[in-house]
């Protein structure tokens, strides 16, 4: 189920990372986000689960807006600074305030999540996320990528489609943050801080930036490998996260572009489908 | 008619003008080239045209509109559609989604529609695409239309930016040096190709060095001089005009092109 | 009164932020010839200060030598990550070798965790000098020695990147590799050079770091270490004395914050790190070359 | 898989009780649960070495009923989703009858419900926040409480000491929070509460909050975190000339608090479930063995641990060596049971009743006030 | 003085150079023409060290200079003006042509190489503060040509230099390259200008894809008839 739950969190990373090309270090503040208010929904207003999720999600859809107005004139590495300092300070806000309990988290919260419930949100997820990005939407989010000046040539509002790939990663973002609250029954702010931000880009990079099967193959990866390091063997448990550091160093120079790079592979994409079509047409238009 | 109308435009980078008070007069339906010598300030009147840069001074008209303070999107939404000095494809893209992507602000598929994917979605997809494949059959890149951009032979990624611009569906298009790294050969490909372009009914804005080009196709030709303008006429005058020849063409080349 | 505390916060201030302006030195060191943030240096700062410690508990060494030994050994360390894990991905994109330092960072934590337990130490150094007192105001010793040292070493890398040919050949690789190598330049050796005197820095900033506040353990470079890469794109990452105008630039704005509302502390840090940011997209100092088309 | 475990001594031959476990039933299988890596690892290996400790009286006592006890360890890395994860090895992988555990707040919160859906007893020895006990029926908690801790010496600073006006400083998580609030109420009443400042653990510079609470000119400083930081904090303090008298509770309690903070903490007073000093055998016994064993002197978290695994094992011995429903009861029934940390009853929800001492630094040594 | 015997490279499974063998002597200028993608830029990266080679053999002054490090190769004594100028573009002109000089250790030599820079680009000295990135493309070629003459070469590989130039700049920049040459300096040029580079070579190369198909004098060549139809666009 945790495996479910990041890689909603590792496949909307990569839309706001991977395909559009900005780096964010605050991801699991939008997760942290989605928790928190499904929680209280849930918690106080007494909200029927599925209602308390996409609330969740709303809201953080909606704070991935407010922050992407100001911070996505920031380029590169500013942005990503700026991500984290976002993160910091909502991780701060969430430690002080009353109604979230500040330090001591919200807990009581029921056990709802199950299996299937993260599978069908692992599926709605990737499937929504497959139409958004073979649709003119999803196009202009890797024009934006690929070339941000060339891209508002072509009449792209680069600034609008930013902030709309923030607020969509943050939505699903944030249904994983709801998943997770009614999976564990309890959270904290520090569940939703800069090193489970570092931990969702590095599902992302290792699966292969700009690749959805990429990112769940990451997600599925990065979610076991300490789990499996655990049940080798005592010693090797002692010394797991050495290994683990190891481990990505080696992963990356073996293959810097990520396991599964080339939006070829990318299989839980249908453009596989779409690039035969491509070729057909191709083919005809060529004669 | 005139199509497009800039008075006085000036920019200047840190104290160097690199434009000082040009006026510039586009007709609609003609082909126009702007020449002049390295640094004269060609690219930079470009980028005022298209809102890469706003004018420090000055006005730009587009039919009829005031167009100076727009973003380069909602410029491109009028009709200008433009092309690179330095090549800017979306590489890791297909030459196909390339031009899809130009057709960006003539379609409104949104998010919603992107997931549910409705008739009218779909309906306007495949006439992207069709709209897509007819343009590349027209720049001759149908062949490639599956092809990584980024894979390209330089060449065919000139044909392609310019594919990709002409999905815009401009009424103006701004083409910067599009033979450069070109050969004879492709260069008289590229001419046709102009050519046609401006048969469809396409106002067409040049920067080139190489006159064969220039003077092969242009109906009127502007010459910039170290941000002045310093001769504005048909090829046959500006070819013969002495401050050219002493500014950009020189006497070699000079002689060459009033040969041609 | 008011303004007397005000001076004591100003110094308080001052001094928390050049313990991260010396930090942010190595940063942006690195960053400015690879453009890589070397999430590994928050450890090679900890590495730094474990020996040092060394140095003194163990060897009974003086302070300067100890600060020697730190520098020296994290220098090592630098030109060996670098080696193993950063080199073979030079040719690659600009995020695999940002993961790289990731697994850097993890693995060199949790083996100076497995080899030095998880408890602080302390990290008692004899150094005696004298300090300064301006009446209500203490500056120790080690604080005025903190301050000095990190603008000397801002003033000399400034010097060295902008002045000198190796300055030249290193700012050349970070903007152009493959050219650079045309012009003759070992990029290699350029490289190593610069994650040297990078993490060097940060194993003095480690020593004295350390010795100020009496400790050292394997966690002690995450805070200092996000605070001090905050200060690296505060000034204007790659930017020598951006680093230092932004490691004490920050160090104010949490003491600052910290006098108003201590809990909020790290939000006011960070929200005037982003107020800057949106007024100068590219750090205070840094200089903002508009895209030529 | 198989984890850390610990069996000192060769298991003894099966004799078949009505245990609840159906498998192994040569030894009685219980865990741990903490961080043993990560920036948290201190507390959680403090724990497992006071488990182990007990575990090894007892085994070499000949077990109980005859079989040993083997102790699985895992670690949690103070991440609660690895707490959870933890939780559900030891209960459906090793099949442990109980678990002491985990040691932050936070992962008890989620390790918590997992032992008490399963009906495995867990009894943690160091998360003070609040709620924990009312997870479940199955859950315990042998530590002091917050509360009273604070509340007392709250008291006793104002009272028996005659300090007037306090200054608080609190590590902003639930550990410090809860202190900070007991002790402000109490404080409040009997004396004058002048500024309260936070800081977060792994910082390491507090001269902001210090001079700030400088200008308030108190004759207190309570300092309700760990003793890492209290360490430093003491430091800053008498470096800035703030001279006041410190006072902390339980995470003071550990020699490091001596060795970091060297003379500014000389004349601190906190208070603790554990004195390592104390001349009772018992804890004695206990802080000879834990020397023995890990060369280093054991801390409070290591004492606590040592305690609820004592505590743990006598019910285990109570049950039978059944787990379930039993062994719940057997723990429901402790009452003053003596332990190195005082004597340990547990309320109607799980949570200890215990007594509380008085520390002082005193050349740089603790001794004990009341 | 410089030879290529037979040399294959790849980028990963795409072979670009199918076994290149040519010879360029002292005091030579030896074009290479070819169409888009034929191989020419990566023959002269070849030689530079700067794409690795899988088999042959590369010579300079009667050295294997195979597989050496580039800064090496540079070292011994070639220049290179890269594809796409390739300016280091945040820092100043006078910077760039500097480290165009990196190893030429004299200060003297430096100055003066400089004041032939600016006599041959006069423009280059007005913006000699300016930020190369923020130059015109032409600006940038001249730029270009300018440091790798900083360097002294005694070998200059020259990849499109007449690309983007105005017409009188062209023209001057093939006296340029012929007067680089009298005064010492080997050339290889890469152009798509072929009519120019025929005109001032000695010899010349056709290159199809990865492979060599014509040698011979400039003079034959620009007379051959495949030579004429397929490069010289007539
Ligand atoms: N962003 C900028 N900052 C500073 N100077 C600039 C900038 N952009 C252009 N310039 C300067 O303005 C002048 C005009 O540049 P522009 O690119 O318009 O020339 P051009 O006519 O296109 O030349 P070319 O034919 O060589 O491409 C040049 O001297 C250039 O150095
Ligand atoms: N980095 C690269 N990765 C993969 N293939 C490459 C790369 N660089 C060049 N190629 C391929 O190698 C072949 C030779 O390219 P090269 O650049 O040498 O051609 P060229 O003759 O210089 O062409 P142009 O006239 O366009 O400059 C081409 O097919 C090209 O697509
Ligand atoms: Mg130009
Ligand atoms: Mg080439």
């Amino acid at each position: 189920m945790v495996i479910g739950i990041n890689i909603i969190l590792a496949v909307s990373l990569n839309l706001v990372s991977g395909f559009t090309g900005q780096l964010s270090l605050g991801h699991a503040t939008f997760m942290g986000i989605g928790a928190y208010t499904a929680t209280l929904f849930a918690l106080k207003l007494h909200v029927p689960f599925l209602v308390a999720l996409i609330i969740g999600a709303a809201t953080a859809a909606f704070f991935g807006f407010i922050i992407g107005v100001p911070t996505l004139r920031l380029k590169g590495d500013y942005l990503a600074i700026a991500t984290l300092g976002f993160g910091e300070i909502m991780r701060n806000i969430l430690l002080n305030l009353k109604i979230t309990g500040g330090p001591m988290g919200l807990r009581g919260i029921p056990k709802i999540t199950n299996i299937y419930i993260v599978a069908a949100a692992v599926i709605l997820v990737i499937f929504s996320l497959n139409r958004i990005m073979n649709s003119r939407v999803g196009k202009s989010f890797i024009a934006i990528r690929e070339d941000e000046l060339a891209a508002e040539a072509m009449g792209i509002n680069t600034t609008n489609f930013k902030i709309l790939a923030f607020a969509i990663g943050a939505f699903y973002a944030g249904i994983a943050g709801g998943l997770f609250a009614f999976l564990f029954r309890y959270i904290n702010p520090n569940n939703f801080g800069f090193m489970k931000s570092i931990e969702i880009l590095c599902m992302v990079v290792l699966g292969g930036m700009g690749n959805t099967s990429g990112a769940v193959l990451g997600a599925t990866i990065l979610t076991i490998l300490p789990e499996f390091l655990r049940s080798v063997s005592p010693v090797i448990s002692q010394y797991r996260m050495v290994f683990y550091g190891i481990l990505l160093v080696v992963m990356m120079i073996v293959r810097p572009q990520g396991l599964l790079s080339d939006t070829s592979f990318d299989f839980l994409k249908s453009s596989v489908f779409g690039k035969i079509k491509v070729k057909k047409i191709a083919e005809k238009g060529g004669q | 008619m005139t199509l497009l109308e800039g008075k006085d435009l000036t920019m200047v980078f840190g104290g160097l003008a690199a434009l000082d008070s040009v006026d510039i007069n586009i007709n609609k339906g003609e082909i126009l080239s702007l020449i002049g010598p390295n640094g004269a300030g060609k690219t930079t009147l470009f980028n005022l045209l298209t809102g890469v840069y706003s004018p420090t001074r000055g006005s730009i008209c587009f039919k009829q509109r005031e167009i100076k303070n727009l973003k380069p999107y909602d410029i491109t939404k009028m009709g200008i559609a433009r092309t690179f000095q330095n090549i800017r494809l979306f590489g890791e893209m297909s030459v196909l989604d390339n031009v899809i992507i130009g057709q960006h602000c003539r379609t409104n598929t949104g998010v919603f529609g992107a997931i549910f994917r409705g008739p009218a979605t779909r309906k306007e997809e495949k006439k992207v695409r069709d709209r897509a494949m007819d343009i590349l059959n027209f720049v001759g890149l149908a062949g490639e239309a599956g092809e990584k951009a980024k894979n390209l032979p330089y060449g065919k990624q000139r044909r392609l930016e310019m594919a990709r611009a002409l999905a815009t569906d401009p009424d103006l298009i701004l083409l910067d040096e599009p033979a450069a790294g070109m050969n004879p050969q492709e260069t008289n490909e590229l001419i046709n190709l102009i050519d046609k372009i401006n048969d469809m009914g396409k106002t067409v804005l040049l920067i080139e060095h190489d006159m064969k080009l220039v003077m092969g196709i242009s109906q009127r030709i502007m010459v910039l001089d170290y941000g002045k303008k310093i001769a504005d006429g048909p090829p046959e005058k500006v070819r013969n005009d002495e401050k050219v020849i002493k500014a950009y063409l020189g006497d070699r080349a000079g002689k060459e092109v009033r040969a041609c | 009164m008011f303004f007397s505390q005000f001076f004591a916060q100003v110094v308080n201030g001052l001094t928390l932020g050049s313990t991260y302006a010396l930090i942010a030195l190595g940063y942006t060191m690195v960053y400015g010839i690879l453009e890589l943030i070397n999430f590994a240096h928050s450890e090679i700062y900890m590495t730094g200060a474990f020996i040092g410690l060394m140095a003194v508990t163990v060897y009974k060494l003086p302070f300067a030598a100890a600060l020697l030994a730190g520098m020296a050994g994290a220098c090592m360390l630098g030109v060996i990550i670098e080696k193993v894990a950063y080199r073979p991905l030079r040719k690659a994109n600009r995020i695999a070798p940002l993961i790289s330092a990731i697994g850097v960072s993890i693995f060199l934590q949790n083996a100076a965790l497995l080899a030095m337990g998880p408890q602080a130490r302390a990290f008692p150094a004899n150094f005696s000098a004298p300090g300064l007192n301006l009446g209500i105001i203490q500056i120790s010793p080690l604080q005025l020695l903190i301050l000095i040292i990190s603008i000397f070493l801002m003033v000399g890398l400034h010097f060295l990147i902008q002045k000198t040919k190796i300055g030249q050949a290193m700012r050349a690789t970070a903007q152009d590799k493959e050219t650079a190598q045309l012009m003759g330049i070992k990029i290699d050796r350029v490289i190593s050079f610069t994650f040297a005197i990078g993490s060097a820095l940060g194993g003095a900033a480690g020593v004295l770091v350390g010795v100020y506040f009496n400790s050292a353990d394997p966690m002690m470079g995450f805070f200092p270490g996000l605070k001090g890469f905050v200060a690296a794109v505060l000034g204007g990452i790659g930017n020598i004395p951006g680093a230092m105008v932004g490691g004490l630039i920050l160090g104010l704005a949490e003491v600052l914050g910290a006098v108003y509302m201590s809990q909020y502390k790290d939000a006011i840090a960070f929200a005037v790190l982003i107020l800057i940011l949106l007024f100068k997209p590219t750090g205070l100092m840094g200089r903002r070359v508009q895209e030529k088309v | 898989g198989q984890s850390q475990s610990t069996d000192s001594s060769s298991s003894s031959s099966s004799s078949n009780t009505n245990s609840s476990q159906p498998a192994g039933d040569d030894v009685i299988k219980i865990g741990t649960l903490g961080p043993l890596t990560g920036n948290t690892a201190t507390y959680g290996i403090s724990t497992k070495n006071g488990v182990e400790v007990a575990v090894d009286e007892i085994n070499k006592a000949g077990g109980i009923n005859g079989k040993q006890v083997k102790l699985f360890s895992e670690d949690t890395r103070g991440d609660q989703t690895e707490a959870a994860n933890a939780a559900t090895k030891l209960i459906e992988q090793d099949k442990v009858i109980a678990i002491v555990g985990g040691v932050l707040s936070s992962e008890t919160m989620t390790a918590g419900p997992i032992a008490n859906d399963a009906k495995v007893v867990m009894i943690s020895s160091s998360s003070t926040a609040t709620g924990i006990p009312d997870i479940g029926e199955y859950i315990f908690r042998n530590c002091l409480s917050d509360d009273v801790q604070a509340t007392q010496l709250a008291e006793y600073a104002a009272k028996d000491l005659g300090l007037k006006k306090f200054a608080i400083m609190f590590t902003n998580n639930d550990y410090g929070l809860s202190l900070k609030n007991a002790f402000e109420k109490k404080a409040k009443e009997l004396a004058q509460v002048v500024d309260i400042e936070t800081y977060n653990d792994g910082e390491s510079d507090f001269r902001a909050q210090l001079t700030k609470i400088k200008g308030f000119e108190p004759d207190a400083l309570y300092i309700a975190g760990y003793y890492t930081e209290a360490a430093k904090i003491a430091q800053q303090a008498q470096e800035q000339g703030l001279k006041v008298q410190i006072l902390g509770a339980d995470g003071f309690y550990s020699p490091k608090l001596v060795e970091l903070g060297g003379k500014s903490v000389e004349g601190a007073i906190f208070t603790a479930g554990f004195f390592a000093d104390d001349p009772a055998e018992s804890v004695q016994n206990f802080v000879k063995a834990y020397k023995e064993k890990f060369n280093s002197e054991p801390d409070m978290f290591a004492a606590q641990a040592y305690d609820a695994a004592k505590i743990l094992l006598s019910a285990i011995k109570n049950a039978n060596g059944a787990g379930g429903e039993t062994l719940q009861a057997e723990m429901a029934k402790t009452k003053d049971f003596p332990g190195i940390t005082g004597n340990t009853s547990f309320a109607e929800n799980g949570d200890a009743v215990k007594d509380i001492i008085i520390l002082k630094v005193e050349n740089g040594k603790f001794s004990k006030l009341r | 003085m410089l030879r290529l015997d037979n040399v294959v490279t790849h980028y990963g499974n795409i072979q670009a150079l199918k076994g290149i063998s040519l010879e360029i002597n002292q005091g030579e200028i030896v074009t290479v023409i070819g169409a888009n993608g034929a191989g020419k830029t990566t023959t002269l990266k070849a030689i530079c060290g700067l794409v690795s080679i899988s088999s042959g053999k590369i010579f300079f002054r009667g050295k294997d200079i195979t597989g050496k490090p580039t800064s090496d190769i540079v070292g011994s004594g070639i220049a290179m003006v890269p594809e796409g100028r390739r300016v280091f573009p945040r820092m100043t002109v006078l910077e760039n042509l500097q480290l165009g000089g990196y190893l030429n250790g004299d200060k003297n030599l430096i100055r003066k190489d400089l004041e032939r820079v600016f006599e041959l680009f006069p423009i280059l000295k007005q913006r000699l503060k300016q930020i190369a990135g923020t130059l015109s493309g032409g600006e940038q070629q001249m730029l270009a040509i300018g440091r790798a003459l900083m360097a002294r070469p005694k070998l200059l590989l020259l990849d499109e230099p007449s690309m983007g130039l105005a017409p009188m700049i062209v023209s001057n920049i093939f006296d340029i390259i012929q007067e680089i040459n009298q005064s010492g300096t080997t050339i290889l040029l890469v152009e798509q200008n072929a009519h120019m580079a025929l005109s001032i070579a000695h010899k010349g190369y056709v290159i199809e894809t990865g492979r060599i198909v014509l040698e011979d004098t400039a003079k034959n060549l620009l007379n051959n008839e495949q030579v004429k139809k397929a490069y010289l666009g007539e």
